[in-house]
C-alpha cells in the first residue's frame, strides 16, 4: 500500500513537471512533447489510482486515455502537415 | 510476500525512471535529445509500473486489462515520439550540433 | 484545514468559471471564445461532480465489500451534458468556419466593421 | 490520500486555465485545452465519477481537440492582440467571482454524507436499483431506465447538432480520385495506426456491451468507434475514410439510432406499459429492463457514432476543399 501511494505521488509530480514543460515551452514541439508525456503518465496514474482505491476494475479509463492521447498526437501532426508553410520558423511564443 | 516485494521494487524503479525522463525534458540541450529522454524512459517506466501492478492482482481479468494497456502504450508511445521527431525534422528544427556549427549556441 | 478542504473544490470551480467567463467577454478571437465557453462548461461539470461525492464513498458500481457509494444522479446528468456540450461546441465551430468564409476574419472587432458589406 | 490528490489536480487545472487566458498562439491554447480536459477527467475519476471520466476523456479531450484543430486549420492559428483595455471585463469577472465565493460559503461542506443532495432520490437509486433493474452499474440504470426520457432528449440534441453542422458545412462528396492524402511520409505511423484501429473498434464494442457492469455505455462506445474512424481518416486521408464509412450511410445511421431508442419506448405502449418502461418487454420485469437498456444503449451508441463522425467529416471536408483551392 505504501509503495502504491509513493508511486502515485511520484507519478503525480512527474505529471506536474510535464505540465510545467507544456505550459512554458520555447518551441511548439517541446509543448507537444510535454503534452504527450503528460498523457502517458496520466494513463499510468489512473492505473495506480485504481489499485490505491481498491477498485482496479476501472482500468478501461486508462485504455481510453492511451488511445485518445495517440489520436490527439496524430491530429496535431496532421495539423502541422496541413499548415506546413507558415510553420517553418520555431515560433517563440509571447505570452 | 515475494511477489509484493518484487512489485514494490518494480514500482519504485518505474517511478525513478519517470523522474529521470522528466528531468531530461528540462535539462537536455536540444529538442531531439529531449524526445530521446522522454520516449525511452516512458517505455521503461510503463513496462515496470504495469508489471509491478500485475504482480498485485490475482492474475484474472484485471491482469489481462493491464497487459492490454501495456501493449497499447508500447505500440503508441514510441510511434508518437518517432512521428513527432520526424515532423520536427521536416519542419526545419536543427540539432544542437547543427545550430552550433554556423554560430554560437543560443538554445536554452 | 478542514475549512479549506470543505470549500476548496467550490473555490476552484468559481475560479475556473471566472477564467472561462473572462475569456468569453474579453477575447476577440471566436475560437478562443469557444475555448473559454468550454472551460466555463467544465467548471459546471466539476461543481456537480463535487456535490455528488461522498467522503469515503466509492464509485456507484455495485461490488462486494463496499457499503458507501457516491451519488449516481449528478454523474448521469453530467455524462449526457458532456456529449451534448461537445455537439453544441461543434455547431459553434461550424459557425466560426462560416463566419471566416463570409467575412474573411474571425476577430470580433474586425468583422463588426465589415457588417455593411454583406 | 484522495483529498491530497484532489487538491493537487485541481491546482494544476486552475494553473492550466490561467495560462490559456494569456496565450496568444491558438494552437497552444487548443493543446492546453486538451490537457485541461484530461485533467478534469482525472479529477472525475478521483471524485468517483468513473462513467463521467470515461466520457470526458473520450469526448472532451478527443473529439473537441480534433474539431478545434480542424477549425484552426481553416481560420488561422494566431490571435491578434486586441488594443482595447481589458479593465471592464476584469472588473465584471472580479465582482461576479467575489459574489460567487461569498455564495459558496453557504454551500454544504464537500463530501459530507448528510448533504441535501444525497437525501432526495439518491438513496433509492443506490439501494433499490440493483434489485429493480438488475445491473451493478447504477449510472447506467439511472441513465437508461429511471431517466430514460431525459436521455432520449439528449440523444435527439446530439442528432440535431449533427444536422446543424451538416447544414452549415455540408458533407464531403465521396470520390475515388484523390486517394493519396493523409500523413504520407509517416510510414511507421501508418503501420501502427492500421494495427491500432481494429483494436479500438473491438474496445468500442466491449465498452458498448460491458457498460451495464462497468464504466461505459452507448455514449462512450459511439465516440470511441468514431475515434477509430477519425484516426483512419487522419492517417490515410479523408477520401479513404469516406470510402470505408460512407457519408450517406452516416445520415441513415444517425436517424436510425434515435429511431431505435424511441421505437423501444413506443413498443412498450403496444405491450401495455408506459413509454420507456421496459418491464413488459419480457415475462420477468428485471429481464425486460435488461433488454430495454441494451436496446436503447445500442440506439444511443449508433446515433453518437454517426453524429460525431459526420461532424468530423464536415470539418475535414472543408479543410480538404480549402487545401485543393
Amino acid at each position: 500500500m505504501l509503495a502504491l501511494a509513493a508511486t502515485s505521488i511520484a507519478i503525480l509530480s512527474v505529471m506536474a513537471l510535464a505540465l510545467a514543460r507544456a505550459l512554458r515551452a520555447d518551441t511548439v514541439y517541446d509543448r507537444i512533447l510535454g503534452v504527450n508525456m503528460f498523457g502517458t503518465k496520466t494513463a499510468l496514474f489512473i492505473a495506480v489510482m485504481g489499485f490505491l482505491s481498491g477498485r482496479p476494475d476501472f482500468l478501461d479509463i486508462a485504455i481510453v486515455y492511451a488511445l485518445i492521447n495517440f489520436i490527439g498526437m496524430v491530429a496535431v501532426l496532421r495539423f502541422f502537415e496541413y499548415t506546413a508553410t507558415d510553420d517553418t520558423q520555431n515560433n517563440k511564443e509571447s505570452s | 510476500m515475494i511477489l509484493e516485494t518484487l512489485s514494490t521494487l518494480f514500482l519504485v524503479l518505474g517511478a525513478f525512471f519517470s523522474f529521470t525522463g522528466v528531468i531530461g525534458l528540462f535539462k537536455f540541450p536540444d529538442f531531439f535529445t529531449r524526445v530521446h529522454a522522454a520516449s525511452v524512459t516512458d517505455s521503461i517506466a510503463t513496462i515496470l509500473i504495469i508489471f509491478g501492478l500485475i504482480l498485485r492482482t490475482d492474475f484474472g481479468l484485471v491482469a489481462v486489462k493491464l497487459l492490454f494497456i501495456l501493449i497499447f502504450m508500447l505500440l503508441t508511445s514510441p510511434t508518437a515520439s518517432h512521428a513527432l521527431a520526424k515532423s520536427a525534422r521536416h519542419g526545419g528544427l536543427l540539432t544542437l550540433a547543427e545550430t552550433r556549427a554556423p554560430k554560437k549556441e543560443d538554445n536554452d | 484545514m478542514s475549512f479549506i478542504v470543505d470549500y476548496y473544490n467550490y473555490w476552484i470551480v468559481v475560479f475556473l468559471m471566472m477564467a472561462g467567463f473572462y475569456i468569453v467577454i474579453s477575447a476577440n478571437n471566436l475560437v478562443k471564445k469557444i475555448v473559454g465557453l468550454n472551460i466555463f462548461q467544465t467548471s459546471v461539470f466539476m461543481m456537480y461532480i463535487s456535490i455528488g461525492k461522498v467522503s469515503g464513498g466509492s464509485a456507484p458500481i455495485v461490488a462486494e465489500g463496499i457499503t458507501t457509494y457516491s451519488n449516481p444522479l449528478p454523474h448521469v446528468l453530467i455524462l449526457t451534458a458532456i456529449v451534448v456540450g461537445v455537439a453544441t461546441t461543434a455547431v459553434g465551430l461550424a459557425l466560426v468556419v462560416r463566419i471566416k468564409r463570409a467575412y474573411g476574419t474571425v476577430e470580433e472587432n474586425e468583422f463588426e466593421d465589415k457588417e455593411d458589406l454583406i | 490520500m484522495a483529498e491530497f490528490i484532489d487538491l493537487v489536480l485541481l491546482g494544476m487545472l486552475a494553473i492550466t486555465a490561467l495560462r490559456v487566458i494569456f496565450l496568444k498562439d491558438l494552437f497552444a491554447v487548443v493543446m492546453l485545452f486538451g490537457i485541461y480536459s484530461f485533467l478534469s477527467a482525472l479529477i472525475f475519476v478521483n471524485l468517483d465519477a468513473v462513467d463521467v471520466a470515461f466520457t470526458e476523456a473520450s469526448v472532451g479531450a478527443g473529439i473537441s481537440t480534433v474539431l478545434m484543430l480542424g477549425t484552426l486549420a481553416l481560420t488561422g492559428r494566431k490571435e491578434k492582440t486586441s488594443n482595447h483595455p481589458a479593465l471592464l471585463p476584469l472588473l465584471v469577472v472580479g465582482v461576479t467571482g467575489a459574489a460567487l465565493i461569498y455564495g459558496s460559503l453557504d454551500m454544504p461542506p464537500f463530501g459530507d454524507p448528510n448533504n441535501p443532495a444525497h437525501q432526495h432520490v439518491a438513496p433509492r437509486y443506490i439501494e433499490d436499483s440493483p434489485q429493480e433493474i438488475g445491473l451493478p452499474n447504477m449510472v447506467t440504470s439511472v441513465l437508461a431506465s429511471y431517466r430514460a426520457f431525459d436521455t432520449l432528449g439528449e440523444t435527439a440534441v446530439v442528432f440535431a447538432a449533427a444536422i446543424g453542422v451538416l447544414s452549415l458545412l455540408g458533407l464531403p462528396k465521396r470520390d475515388r480520385q484523390a486517394i493519396e492524402s493523409g500523413l504520407k511520409s509517416h510510414l511507421v505511423l501508418r503501420v501502427v495506426a492500421k494495427l491500432i484501429i481494429p483494436l479500438t473498434i473491438l474496445f468500442a464494442l466491449y465498452v458498448q456491451f460491458h457498460g451495464d457492469y462497468g464504466p461505459g455505455g452507448g455514449f462512450q462506445a459511439g465516440v470511441i468507434a468514431a475515434a477509430a474512424i477519425i484516426l483512419y481518416a487522419l492517417v490515410l486521408g479523408l477520401p479513404m475514410a469516406t470510402h470505408v464509412v460512407q457519408p450517406a450511410l452516416l445520415k441513415t445511421l444517425a436517424a436510425l439510432g434515435v429511431l431505435i431508442y424511441a421505437g423501444t419506448g413506443v413498443a412498450n405502449f403496444f405491450l401495455g406499459g408506459n413509454f420507456l418502461d421496459y418491464n413488459m418487454l419480457a415475462s420477468d420485469p428485471v429481464a425486460g429492463q435488461h433488454i430495454g437498456i441494451i436496446l436503447i444503449e445500442l440506439g444511443v451508441g449508433i446515433t453518437v457514432f454517426a453524429a460525431m463522425l459526420s461532424i468530423f467529416y464536415a470539418f475535414a471536408g472543408q479543410a480538404e476543399r480549402t487545401n485543393i483551392q
